[in-house]
């Protein structure tokens, strides 16, 4: 019975410990956002919220692949690129005609490729993912100059904005789709078997591959799925923005990647959650919120931008470290 | 023909020291910026209006995007805007319907339903560096293009120099190089060109750091004044370059007065009547300027003394 | 005892968080005695060792060196205090030379603090003469067999010139025959005066080597005794506390019929034409020196590695594997030797660790695993093979080696096995639960698994198995029945008459 | 014997094989020199060589410090910053009238610290190299854009422009500079003990500290070293430019380590030379300057750049594999 007992409170203990780097993000944020409150009439307004939120929604949706990935232990710095070149190439083929939904599948679909090429290099010829990324990174981007000749695609269809201008109660799409995916994506990677699969090769990859995990077969999907997500969000953002530009997403991935990281995962995997990666999300653009609202001088945006990612996660290593789960 | 719904205002005017004009911006780190932060605080400082610059350090939309709908939100008298790209179309359109007048700067955003643009315009920008070029270069010969591909502000640039330059039959255009917008790699560039074609005339930059590799290159080439460079803008490396006699000239433009004259129309928007029908609002017509043009600057070794910042 | 004490612990006291792993230890080594150190894992020997070599800083309690005081500050002055430790994991850097992880930071230097390499490769072939390796030094580890990375480490620690030498478990990874070049070594040590700290969970080897043996339990001194006046019964009983008798279990007596066929499997290079056969409720034995093939075999036979010839029957049918999946699917179990690094997952819970293998059996619709059905399989199984952890979500890495081999064995165990591969099963455990271990295995094969146990340790091959294979170079070159099999007779057959004659 | 004479051969064999490494990039760049000769006559004439090597100096300075970096298992994602930064404040001392020599040891000074920075919260906080560099990116770039509201700094004066300007016997400083600093890099990286506990300590940690390494020491030395050569890299550019941009040395870190990576060192550390990394930077370098020669349509640029990473990174990865190396 007592033994009983005792394994109880240990399992309480251990939970809420597992559950704390969500929870230290979330207090960081309610912390800012009282701050904010008190120093910004405007912060605390829906408008101002829900600007914020749109404004995370692209980078929100792309984390929730990238957790996947991270806690595999994967790495991928050609989201931006993904983001750029999909939106162009489905906004091109609606431009040329060819129904939204259709142009929309084809833009994904390519995503899902980009993807793929990234899982097979990496899984099959074992070439590290943070240089093959980096050099789909400028691949794609090239071939979207190539293809573009570096000009702007306007003149898309209104029932394709609606994609990403349309309201539901006053909430933008965009809003609405970024957080149904991150629900459903938290509750996948936590509870269903095969997400699971991600935090074992994670955390020992030949030992997963002794388990009978098909190892690099979830590579494969994973970097399919970050890079279909991505060209989902290209789309989405072509939509919102009304054009798609060849620029569109460059310096992205870092700043998912931030994110994530900051939303507890690691780079050598087997940790990290997408509720953690979408609150870090959140508090980079609350951050980015603050500085336009307090009316901060441009010039110290990037100072700040910095300062808050070393803070952030130094805060949350120092309070994991003393409370001895490191 | 612009078709726009004329904001209408409350009857209620806030007084003119709590009335808010915002800039929203990109490329905020950049050197050219200066003079819209510039322009912006001067307008404040002589309407005694409040103003405000805000947007990201690098060529980032989204974020753009996202301050300016947070500018939004700060419900402002107007916003001033540079219309870097159409993908800026809609939030200048959500800012019009919001009752917010918008005006675009330095480039210019025909899609929208903005009230007015201020600037030369990249075309216009690029179109006078090659007039300028083929002057100094005498109508004659191979001339080189420095850009990075993909910003459309520089690609319209470019269309500006290619237009210009096409109506000189003697002059070429051998090649369009990438900087990178890294002096050191233009610098790469320029020296590669410089060896290909040992009788390039001229090289033509659509931004900064074009002007300062292709300057770094012909001067180690030891071509200082044989090859002719012509720059953008007037930051203080160009400056000196021009004093050394390595760069001949730059485009400049009268870059404080766009936003300057952008928070004059806003301003006056806002606060005076001017009864051109019996009601501006019903004959759809906005009561401002459609166009200001702030016109080119060429800055060469005649004048860039005066241009000088510290 | 008038002999100099050279090396002291008293009432040292460590914690980690929720251990306690020493409590109060006493340890006295005298000047040229070899000193065994056992206990049951997680007694605290490695932790005490860990102290000695300036790892880690005791709570409290002292480390004495001739009698004087010393606080040990870190590994580097250990070892300048004349302490020099061969740690229980391996610790070498596999991209470097042999020479540059036997000399690590203390290369011979030229002017300027280049390294010398002449000399430092001169240096190495000398030490590598202490164990017969004909090995060049300029061999990165990476290169080497486990047993023979474990060489280079022994060398390390020697080329210290320490006066201390410990050896935390030495020959888990070793044969018989470089366990007997250690002992020859450390014999010849010992007459020059040097100190040893010996660990090992065999106690034959201790009875071979040592002069007296120091029991920990829990984490608590037991006893210190001399070797002469103790035999192996009394040492397992002050170790667990209790007497153990029947350590390998009564063999099955029901053994079925033939139901597992291997037939003329080949990989170039690695192994040839092996065959055999496995009875239901049969255990197996795979004898050989490390370096065999027999790993290679089971990894073939689990999918892990392809074969280029041969075929695997299962129930008269032909499987088709080319995964691990494959492999779990057909119920084919596959335990590996190398538990930290391919088995387990360390930082992982024992729950989430028991479901790896079979993950899918725990869904309970749309993919969704079951969370209660998996916590209360895994407490049922913490219970019925007596892991020892607070919690069944503890992280696997706290726990000590014995348990981690118990978790490896009942996540395999978990998926109810048609045929269970064991590799080298015992490495590293204790008495206790290695008994535990085979009876484990023992309950297996009652209910009809047939279990192939790769075993480099001679005893247990001859303790457990009711049949014994020999491979040497790849092939299979003896079979012997459990009765007719001898230690000579599976040593001579695994290493080659004439080896043995050269080696020993 | 016998057996003896295999293990000799085995050792030539491989000695053979772990230089291949250098030899592999050495023989692509072979490759790429002998194609562009034949392609474009003004290819290997001295003016293009040099232009080609000067444009390399300021990056193959950076990759040594990156190179010892890597090898020890880190990583610098901030060295870009840091040239921009550095060059920046030399620059303004100079101009407010300190001594040219005093500046530059300020500079270098500042690199140092800002590499300490990261070396510190690396190895005292235990926080991610790639996390811990990107937010330094972002702090120190931000910093300098508040220092300089932006505006580059001219009027440099002329005895410190000689330093990224003037020539010996026709060969710029900066490339004279940078080759001495290579060949003294990867001769101490590979023969003194000092710099050789970085393969210790990127090979196994642990292994290392056991060796009586003290390794954070080691990791603040090493980040503070591509702090220092980067800050030193930065002021050489300053010099040849005649003037520091705030955008100076933007996006320099991925071109850096990917030259590295392409020069044989690996994320996970533990292997790597300077020369490789050299050679790295030149492949890089060389590309870029075919493209313009060619008169490849810039479009096609970025689209080349990142299909050669990739590719040399394959080429590379399946040769060491075919050779039973990995
Ligand atoms: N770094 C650590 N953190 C937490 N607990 C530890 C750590 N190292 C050891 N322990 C715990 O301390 C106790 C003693 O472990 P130790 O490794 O000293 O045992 P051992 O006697 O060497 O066992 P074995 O025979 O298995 O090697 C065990 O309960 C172990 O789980
Ligand atoms: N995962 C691996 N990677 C590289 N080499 C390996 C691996 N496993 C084994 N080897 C090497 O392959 C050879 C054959 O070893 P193998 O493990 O099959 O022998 P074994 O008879 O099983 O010996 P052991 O007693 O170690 O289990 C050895 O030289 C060994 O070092
Ligand atoms: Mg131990
Ligand atoms: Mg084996």
């Amino acid at each position: 019975m007592s033994q009983r007992e005792q394994t109880k409170n240990h399992r309480n203990l251990w939970r809420s410990l597992t559950e704390i780097h969500e929870f230290m993000i979330l207090f960081i944020i309610i912390g800012a956002v009282i701050l904010m409150t008190i120093l910004s009439p405007i912060f605390f307004t829906s408008g101002n919220i829900l600007a914020t939120l749109l404004s995370l929604a692209i980078e929100s949706i792309i984390a929730i692949g990238m957790t996947v990935l991270m806690v595999s232990g994967g790495f991928d710095m050609s989201v931006g690129s993904t983001v750029g070149f999909t939106g162009a190439m489905a906004a091109m083929l609606m431009v040329r005609g060819t129904p939204v939904i259709l142009a929309i599948m084809v833009g994904i679909g390519l995503g899902v490729l980009i993807g793929m090429g990234n899982g097979l290099i990496i899984s099959k010829i074992g070439i590290n993912p943070f240089i093959t990324t980096l050099g789909m990174l400028n691949l794609v981007r090239g071939l979207l100059l190539v293809i573009t000749k570096g000009k702007n695609i306007t003149g898309l269809p209104d029932s394709f904005k609606i994609l990403g201008q349309g309201k539901f109660f006053n909430v933008q799409y965009p809003i609405l789709i970024a957080i149904i995916l991150v629900i459903i994506g938290d509750f996948l990677l936590r509870k269903s078997q095969f997400f699971r699969q991600n935090y074992y090769i994670g955390g020992n990859e030949r030992a997963a591959l002794l388990s009978g995990i098909n190892v690099s077969k979830m590579k494969v999907f994973n970097y399919a799925l970050v890079g279909g997500l991505a060209a989902f969000a290209g789309i989405i953002m072509t939509a919102r923005l009304g054009a798609a530009s060849v620029s569109a997403g460059t310096g992205l991935e870092l700043r998912v990647i931030s994110a994530v990281i900051i939303g507890g995962a690691s780079l050598q995997g087997g940790e990290g959650t997408v509720a953690g990666a979408f609150l870090g999300t959140l508090l980079m653009a609350l951050i980015q919120n603050s500085l336009t609202l307090l009316g901060v001088d441009v010039y110290w945006n990037t100072f700040v931008i910095g300062t808050t990612l070393l803070v952030a996660v130094m805060i949350d290593t120092l309070s994991k470290k003393r409370k001895g789960l490191l | 023909v612009f078709s726009f719904i004329v904001p209408t205002f409350a009857e209620e005017k806030l007084p003119i020291s709590e009335q808010l004009y915002i800039e929203v911006s990109a490329l905020g780190s950049l050197d050219y910026f200066y003079d819209h932060k510039l322009g912006m605080e001067l307008a404040g400082k002589y309407l005694g209006v409040k103003t405000e610059y805000v947007g990201p350090a690098d060529f980032d939309m989204a974020a753009m995007i996202t301050a300016f709908e947070q500018a939004i939100a700060k419900k402002p008298q107007g916003i001033l805007v540079v219309g870097f790209e159409p993908s800026l179309d809609a939030i200048v359109d959500k800012a019009i319907d919001a009752g917010i007048p918008v005006v675009t700067l330095d480039a210019d955003l025909p899609g929208s339903k903005r009230i007015a643009f201020v600037g030369t315009g990249n075309y216009q920008a690029g179109f006078e560096g090659g007039k300028k070029l083929a002057s100094l270069v005498g109508e004659k010969g191979k001339v080189a293009i420095m850009t990075r591909p993909g910003q459309s502000n520089l690609e319209e640039r470019i269309v500006g120099y290619k237009d210009s330059l096409a109506q000189y039959p003697d002059i070429e255009i051998v090649q369009i190089a990438d900087t990178q917008s890294d002096p050191t790699v233009a610098a790469q560039a320029a020296a590669a060109l410089l060896q290909k074609y040992p009788d390039l005339a001229g090289i033509g930059c659509v931004e900064a750091a074009g002007g300062a590799g292709a300057a770094t290159a012909v001067n180690e080439a030891g071509k200082a004044g044989q090859v002719k460079i012509v720059s953008m803008d007037r930051g203080n490396d160009v400056l000196e370059y021009i004093k050394d006699g390595i760069i001949s000239a730059s485009v400049a433009q009268q870059t404080a007065l766009m936003p300057f004259y952008g928070t004059q129309i806003l301003f006056n928007l806002y606060n005076y009547d001017i009864p051109i029908s019996s009601d501006n609002v019903k004959a759809k017509i906005s009561g401002a300027p459609a166009v200001i043009d702030t016109g080119v600057v060429i800055v060469d070794e005649s004048n860039y003394e005066y241009f000088m910042r510290d | 005892m008038d002999k100099l004490i050279i090396l002291e612990a008293r009432d040292i006291v460590k914690n980690f968080p929720g251990v306690r792993a020493l409590d109060r230890i006493q340890l006295q080594l005298q000047k040229g005695e070899v000193h065994a150190l056992v206990g049951e894992n997680g007694a605290g020997k490695s932790t005490l060792m860990h102290i000695l070599g300036g790892v880690y800083k005791p709570d409290s309690g002292d480390v004495f060196i001739e009698g004087k005081k010393v606080k040990l500050q870190n590994p580097y002055h250990a070892s300048q205090e004349g302490i020099s430790v061969v740690y229980q994991e391996l610790s070498l850097v596999q991209n470097l030379s042999i020479a540059e992880n036997i000399f690590a930071n203390r290369q011979p230097l030229k002017r300027m603090k280049l390294v010398d390499w002449n000399l430092l490769y001169q240096k190495t072939s000398e030490v590598l003469k202490y164990f017969n390796l004909e090995i060049d030094p300029r061999t990165p580890v990476k290169e080497l067999s486990v047993a023979e990375q474990q060489v280079v480490e022994i060398l390390k620690a020697i080329s210290y010139n320490p006066k201390v030498l410990i050896l935390d478990e030495p020959t888990s990874s070793l044969t018989q025959i470089e366990t007997k070049l250690l002992f020859k070594n450390i014999k010849l040590l010992k007459e020059k005066g040097v100190s040893f700290v010996y660990i090992s969970h065999h106690l034959q080897e201790i009875f071979e080597i040592a002069d007296r043996v120091t029991i920990f339990r829990d984490g608590k001194y037991i006893d210190t005794r001399n070797i002469s006046e103790v035999n192996e019964e009394q040492v397992v009983k002050l170790m667990v506390g209790r007497e153990i008798q029947n350590m390998y279990g009564d063999r099955n007596s029901k053994i079925g019929e033939e139901y597992f066929q291997v037939e003329n499997l080949s990989q170039d290079g690695v192994f040839t034409e092996v065959s055999f056969s496995l009875k239901r409720g049969e255990i197996l034995g795979v004898a050989g020196l490390v370096g065999a093939g027999r790993t290679e075999l089971a990894r073939a036979i689990f999918g892990l590695e392809p074969f280029s010839e041969g075929s695997i029957r299962l129930n008269g049918k032909v499987l088709s594997i080319h995964s691990p999946g494959d492999a779990i699917q057909e119920g084919i179990a596959y335990l590996t030797e190398d538990r930290k690094q391919q088995g387990l997952f360390l930082k992982m819970s024992y729950r989430e660790n028991l479901i790896a293998p079979d993950m899918k059996r725990f869904i309970k619709g749309m993919n969704i695993l079951d969370e209660s059905k998996i916590t209360s399989f895994a407490e049922q199984s913490q219970k019925q093979f007596k892991i020892i952890t607070p919690t069944i979500f503890q992280k696997v890495r706290n726990l000590s080696g014995g348990n981690q081999q118990k978790v490896l064995l009942s996540m395999w165990v978990g998926i109810n096995p048609k045929v269970l591969i064991v590799d080298e099963p015992t490495r590293g455990v204790d008495v206790g639960a290695r008994r535990e271990i085979y009876k484990i295995m023992r309950d297996l094969t009652l209910s009809g698994v047939g279990i192939v146990m790769i075993s480099s340790d001679l005893p247990e091959v001859l303790g457990v198995s009711d049949r014994i294979l020999v491979m040497r170079g790849g092939r299979i070159v003896g079979e012997f029945n459990q009765n007719e099999a001898t230690e000579e007779r599976v040593i001579t057959c695994a290493t080659g008459v004439g080896k043995v004659n050269i080696l020993t």
